[in-house]
């Protein structure tokens, strides 16, 4: 119980100022038959230093990415995080705040956020971004019930080339917002601007992911466009790490711009916590979810920060909410604007240029080695498909006993790709580490 | 202060990145960024001074006393920190094979399994990332539910507490049911006769925080579950409170179907200026078949992930959950193993101590031992002497602590919603408790002071309604708007004759 | 604020300890404990937040600018902190076998080596823990040295510079020699006339910081080294001052034959309050013999410690030196490799911007050029308005800017030594150049403003005489001495009637 | 470069400002022939990622206490470092501040060495302590100054029984000081008070180590009162970790207690860096060597913090110093204040029992396996020495063949202990550990 301050004598003063004669007595209106009668069965109360073995054993039975050779993406990627993220982070002010309702106890949160909210405009071209969601899957949720009341229109369009995650929670929101789902197949890791139009008669919004699962580069613009002309809002689900050398989604025509924030600035950490961006045009700002952070100023003038527009939101708006966010990822959101800040402008186009040219690389590479691309005509970012020859699970299996993680297996999502490995390459890979997962893939 | 935007320079650059020697890569023109990002221009040791520069604006826990009522800000251990930090935690990947996250999958099958044992109830789900999350999907799984029965339609109402958390209707709207409210009582229970005349056939269930957002354990808790029962409809306990009833009463025993619990509350997630959360969520073996995919399972000895949930509502959130947050919340319980109980014993008796100290000079709507929190009201403060909940909130500031919650619940006026948590010590509530009895004597003897405070903070009172009406929400560079630029007022307080 | 001890309270602890159920030891009566030591009595909460809010009443690096002269606080990086952490460095015991710690050996060896290219000499040990010892060190190797030849006895005078610092005398008379000590002539140079009185045959050697305490570099040194070594004497560098040549200028280069180098200094070790620091030597082939022992040594692929020197001085510290000092100093000189000048020349051309600012307004004892630091005097100001370096650097404190070093060198009466370092923007070096200008004007308009300053610090300023005097210099508990309470004020100012 | 924030037009308004047209014109000064006319030969410069990938690499090659079960102390031990030290000393305000000459600036540091003297006069039981030394071996040097000066005596007694790091030390500096060292043998592990008297005739001071070298337990105060008899300053070099269970040096008659504070809150780092404690009786406050911290008042009567007693110091008193330390290891003496906060006066002699506690086990468990105690006799703290049967060399090299590092081979520093093994036992080992332990040694 070490976090405990109370001593006996505390209790017993403490007791007697309450007027009870134990502690027992202070549930007196709990229904006898609801009182909890017995201990508790837990594991056994640890130590700080027992508690540490206790978890370094759990870790130790973890295979991380620094004790194999890891070319896992799909969606969560392994970029180098600086120390001064970590640093920032663990700043006690920081960390053991929470949501700023009391602005004058919280500028520098305040500040962060708007910070943040301007560099996710920036990087997305838009108007407004909100303090963060709770990831890139939920983000694409928020979206459809933004487009849905703006539009009233019955659907939502999603890419197939649209990570599977993001697909799968925006089905399981769907049905409360009363909206159906429609799916856009991918041609050759490419989706058809003219099939997108088709089934966006009549949908709220069309979500595609550039650059999209497989890593290929969309012809963004013409999806942004194919979704306009059907009166649907075109939403992007970017990477924040490509952003550097690819076009903003505000710049061709996107109404929004939503995505997963763990490749700036998160560690993998098997899945979070991590961030979710959403940014949108001026247009929508009233139906943003979420917290906004505000410029304002005080009694004296003086510039400062508030939470804004709150009348979205449930605190006040209750039932008819543009969400019902409070609790949301700003820590992560921070941890994302202090590595877009140490990346800056230069950093960030270096870093896209850096994967996008490692994966030229690799997939030379592996077809020099007799390997074929799924999608050879493609443009990639940082990952791409790749045919393995064999069922890629097999394909894992083999080359993790050789000490390298080959990368994702796609069968698991697409039928047609049962043989094909997803590849992610990311600035912490060397052009040695491809050449070790080409041998992994052929001797294997 | 400056934004950082604001001290960027062409040129300044912070990381250096490896360049690897390869082809530079081919960008399709049309695809190409036309024009750079603004990010910030700035070198690594500016960056650092500016963000522990904006942590010196800010107060969290390690800072002072934070009773901010609802959210439970106990300490979080530095040891959790560590801990999450693990290459093996922190470097692990979602897709990672099974048998190579063995210990991952094993610390949240863990941490599974004390939240049933703490809920009373028979399976968990970890997905949901927040409170309000585990809301949304609690009411997906009724909505299942009932579906598997043919009642799907039928039942299309929710109800919920006038007491209830914002979060409680607007889930209720998102997950496409109606919501009907029920009253609050004069002891502070859900008013009994109001709720039959609420509940049918129709109803699909109730949304309920026991103890309530006024901090108080409801005293009809089995007649209320009686009722939805009765009717076939299943209740939903929103775990936000569960700080006051570990190890002492469990939501299942009360009669709940569904709970969530906020491990940034309950097990010490450290809130993070906003987040990030998390949000479990307990149900009864009726409802396991509908949880998101994938479970955690243990299987032997061997922990899997299984996908293979016909009746599954589907994802609710990417992968598995915020994995961090269950380190932690794992690391927590453990430190208190079996004794968990004397937290939240600990948590009640520090509020009821604070509430003892306070309830002859503040308002208490309802005159009952509270559980972990309770609610005052400066509803006399404010008829005489026109000092409002707002007033004394600004005014603790002063005092060097963080205001309470204000304004709610909704039932009570001038709402000061105060919890302590069990982190803390006698003297600090003490301390709080002569600040509160001291703002009481200033509104009569000088009210000014109260409404022109915060004195001591970064900035004054801040103009909310002005931000809202402007919305100004990121930074405009070239054309930023002049909101006045501060007034170098520091140095003239400090006797410069001109501002330096 | 209160101390820790004064909110200690019986009964509380922090951590929790393991118990191995082993027997209950017997410690024998006389020598047990008869009573408990008073340690502080905290949960850790609190012990967080006090340390916490200590650490909000200090000012470093990531506070701001602090140009603290002859101290080359420069910027910290995080990832060596990230570094120095690694299990494989923090966890290693000193005893561990050579083959079980190769990559300690290695980076002590890298770092060898860099700092011998560096500083142009021959052979390195890493041991010494600060710069001081350095010093003492180097001492012992010159009477090892003369000893050798027979000369110990003869040789017993040391030359320092009268613009030394204090280290140097105190190192002299501890390494049992005589001292000497130089004038400085009238461009700050040593004065070469005076030296050659001084130095004969039973001059041991020269103890001289080059750049000097001035922040100029002796235009002499070549003429300076040719009259010590004319004598057989030898010439002690003192490293405090490489910042400003790294890549420039060696001192093995300039004639000098041992070399202390502060790796928390030029090598960026954070001061971390007063230290740690590192001290390393540098010395010519002659004197390599006479080295500490161990030696960190490489051998084809393998590195070891050497222990078989005889004609070694001896050890000077524990074990082989400060080693979490000599990871983050590696990874500094790595992370600019050969371009390591780049380094010393921006720190000396911030040094020279500050100081084309600032001479017309403050008095510059010699004017030259300066290297990475310069001193200037309050002379004029003392004169016209009674304001001293003391008033000047207090007031700094207003502006939020660490004062300069005072008072020293003591051959510039009123001195302040400004030393901004490589890792300043130039907006700070403005900012603090408007804040030295804008003294000047307030000791004109307003000198009260100055004397009493600093207004915004967590007190005002101390009175070290008392402090001298009454020497309490532990907390005494029950007995503690009433050094007045600190008065309410704060919460007066705050406008509140009654110290509440 | 990512540490240098001059951009290039920064430079040139710079220079143009102090009127010269080339970085290279502000080294005029410099003679021609003193300037350095190449790069220097230096290893190629690296970014972060690179250099963590490095370090990391050096790293990897030492096998540390948490990849090897180790029995490594004598003098430097594996105690457990609670996370609250770290988060204390990472506080930028701290870490990054230096010696606090302006106190107005420094309150937090001041403070906290006020604090630290207190706990290290509470454990002595001593009247002054300074703000630290460097290490436990420098702080033995400085007490002989101390001493001499005090006592104008010509000689100091040194145990052999004290670690042999610390000999060595003040053998080194003994010349300068203009003192001899004589060293009183050891009698089967402890000192005899007699021969202590004998030899500590004119001598300045005597240091014993208490527990010494081996682990023993010295009868302290019968060699405090031999010196005291002799006319000699009793100096004891004690481990923080033993005085919750061990008597104060204060209590018996000394009159310094100096040693090393690693195990107080320090990690084992290779060595260093870590604090030397110095603490005294009151007439020798004004010989103190080093920084010390006194309590005054601020112009308004507020309590605050300062260095004191400087006239002591060579910034002050110059060749006349009772020292020339200036820089010192503070951050480390407040991770130990930290760390002595966190345990507390209870949690302190808990530890000291159970290490204690834990060497009866260890004996009992090698005895009963057939080996020999080299000092069967003596009651031991955490550590205590044990014959192999065999050299100590061999006997680690055979043990760390099987994962286990059983202790210090004690026949570099006593020849007649050639087989004989210093095993130190902290409460991180636990009686499993030491089963294993048992085991590689026999097995070996
Ligand atoms: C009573 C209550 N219910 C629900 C919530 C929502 O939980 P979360 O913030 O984790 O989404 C909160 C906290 O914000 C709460 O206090
Ligand atoms: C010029 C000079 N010489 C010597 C020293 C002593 O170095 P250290 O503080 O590392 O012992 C210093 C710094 O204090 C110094 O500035």
């Amino acid at each position: 119980m070490s976090y405990l301050s109370l001593t006996e004598r505390d209790r017993e003063e403490m007791l007697a100022a309450i007027g009870v004669s134990s502690v027992e007595e202070l549930f007196r209106d709990i229904p006898a038959g609801l009182r909890f009668d017995r201990e508790l069965a837990l594991d056994p109360a640890l130590g700080e230093q027992e508690l540490s073995r206790h978890l370094e054993e759990l870790a130790a039975r973890n295979v991380d990415t620094s004790r194999e050779l890891s070319f896992l993406g799909a969606g969560i990627y392994d970029h180098y995080v600086p120390a001064i993220v970590d640093a920032v982070l663990q700043r006690g002010e920081l960390l053991t705040a929470y949501t700023p309702y009391q602005p004058e106890m919280s500028q520098g949160i305040l500040q962060a956020i708007f910070e943040y909210q301007t560099a996710v405009c920036e990087l997305t071209g838009m108007d407004v971004s909100n303090a963060s969601g709770y990831d890139g899957t939920t983000v694409a949720a928020d979206a459809c019930y933004v487009a849905k009341h703006a539009t009233g229109r019955p659907r939502v369009v999603v890419t197939e080339a649209t990570n599977p995650q993001v697909r799968q929670v925006v089905k399981t929101y769907a049905p409360g917002f009363g909206l159906e789902i429609v799916e856009v197949p991918h041609r050759d890791g490419l989706t058809n601007p003219d099939e997108l139009r088709r089934a966006a008669e009549d949908a709220a919004c069309v979500i595609f992911q550039h650059p999209n699962f497989f890593g290929c580069l969309e012809a963004a613009p013409d999806l942004a466009a194919a979704a306009t002309e059907a009166g649907a809002i075109p939403v992007a689900h970017v990477d924040l790490v490509s952003l550097g050398v690819l076009e903003a989604p505000g710049a061709y025509g996107c109404g929004m711009a939503i995505g997963e924030g763990q490749s700036a600035g998160n560690y993998q950490s098997f899945a979070g916590p991590h961030y979710g961006f959403l940014a949108a045009r001026n247009e929508f700002i009233r139906r943003m979810p979420g917290r906004i952070v505000g410029e304002t100023v005080d009694t004296a003038g003086k510039r400062g920060y508030v939470l804004t527009l709150q009348t979205r939101e449930q605190h006040i708006r209750r039932e008819k909410a543009t969400s019902n966010i409070t609790t949301n990822q700003t820590l992560l959101a921070l941890a994302g604007l202090v590595y877009l800040s140490w990346l800056g402008p230069e950093g960030l186009r270096e870093l896209g240029e850096t994967c996008m040219g490692l994966g030229v690389y690799a997939k030379q590479r592996l077809v020099d080695a007799g390997f074929e691309l799924a999608f050879p005509e493609r443009t990639t970012f940082k990952e791409f498909a790749v045919r393995v020859g064999r069922s890629g699970q097999e394909a894992v299996r083999a080359a993790r006993a050789q000490g390298v993680h080959p990368g994702y297996a796609l069968g698991r999502d697409y039928p047609g790709l049962d043989d094909t490995l997803l590849v992610a390459i990311t600035e912490r890979r060397s052009p040695a580490d491809v050449d070790r997962l080409v041998e992994a893939l052929t001797q294997a | 202060m400056k934004l950082i935007f604001e001290k960027s320079q062409p040129g300044r650059r912070g990381g250096e990145l490896p360049k690897p020697d390869v082809q530079a890569p081919v960008v399709p023109a049309e695809l190409r960024r036309s024009k750079p990002p603004r990010l910030p221009e700035l070198a690594e040791p500016e960056i650092l001074r500016h963000f522990t520069q904006l942590s010196t604006r800010n107060f969290g826990i390690d800072t002072g006393f934070y009773p901010l009522g609802s959210c439970t800000m106990k300490y979080n251990p530095r040891v959790n920190e560590r801990l999450v930090a693990l290459p093996g935690f922190r470097d692990l990947h979602p897709y990672q094979d099974e048998e190579a996250s063995q210990g991952a999958l094993e610390l949240m099958w863990r941490l599974q399994e004390s939240l049933i044992e703490v809920s009373g109830l028979h399976a968990c789900s970890l997905q949901p990332a927040a409170g309000s999350q585990g809301e949304l999907t609690g009411l997906m799984l009724m909505r299942a539910y009932f579906a598997d029965r043919g009642e799907a339609d039928r039942r299309d109402t929710i109800v919920t507490a006038d007491t209830a958390h914002g979060t409680n209707p607007a889930s209720v709207t998102m997950a496409g049911y109606k919501l009907a409210k029920v009253r609050t009582d004069a002891r502070g229970n859900v008013d009994v006769e109001h709720l039959r005349e609420l509940v049918d056939d129709r109803t699909a269930g109730l949304m309920l925080t026991n103890p309530s957002t006024l901090g108080l354990f409801d005293e009809h808790i089995e007649e209320v579950a009686a009722i939805f029962h009765g009717v076939g409809a299943l209740l939903y306990y929103d775990g936000a409170n569960l700080n006051a009833v570990c190890g002492i009463s469990r939501p299942g025993d009360m009669g709940f179907d569904i709970v969530h619990i906020n491990l940034h509350k309950t097990f010490s997630q450290p809130h993070g200026g906003g987040g990030p959360g998390g949000g479990p969520i307990v149900v009864r073996d009726t409802l396991e078949p509908y949880l998101p995919v994938p479970a955690v399972v243990k299987e032997s000895d061997v922990f899997r992930l299984d996908f293979d949930r016909p009746k599954s509502i589907g994802k609710v959130r990417g992968y598995t959950g915020p994995f961090g947050v269950f380190v932690r919340s794992y690391a927590y319980i453990r430190s208190y193993g079996p004794r968990l109980r004397e937290m939240s014993e600990t948590a009640v008796l520090n509020a009821n101590y604070l509430l003892a100290r306070l309830k002859d000079a503040y308002d208490l709507p309802f005159d009952r031992l509270c559980m972990h929190e309770f609610v005052l009201s400066a509803r006399t403060l404010k008829r005489e002497h026109g000092i409002t909940a707002t007033d004394v909130a600004k005014r603790l500031m002063d005092y060097r602590f963080h205001p309470p919650t204000v304004y709610f619940p909704l039932v009570v006026p001038e709402a000061l919603m105060i919890e302590p948590t069990e982190t803390e010590a006698k003297e600090t509530l003490d301390a709080f408790a002569d600040a509160m009895l001291a703002i009481v004597r200033e509104a009569a003897d000088d009210p000014g002071v109260l409404k022109d405070a915060p004195h001591a903070r970064p900035v004054n009172r801040l103009d909310e309604v002005r931000a809202a009406k402007r919305a100004i929400v990121k930074y405009g560079f070239e054309e930023h708007p002049d909101v006045s630029q501060e007034p170098s007022a520091e140095l003239r307080q400090l006797g410069a004759p001109t501002g330096a």
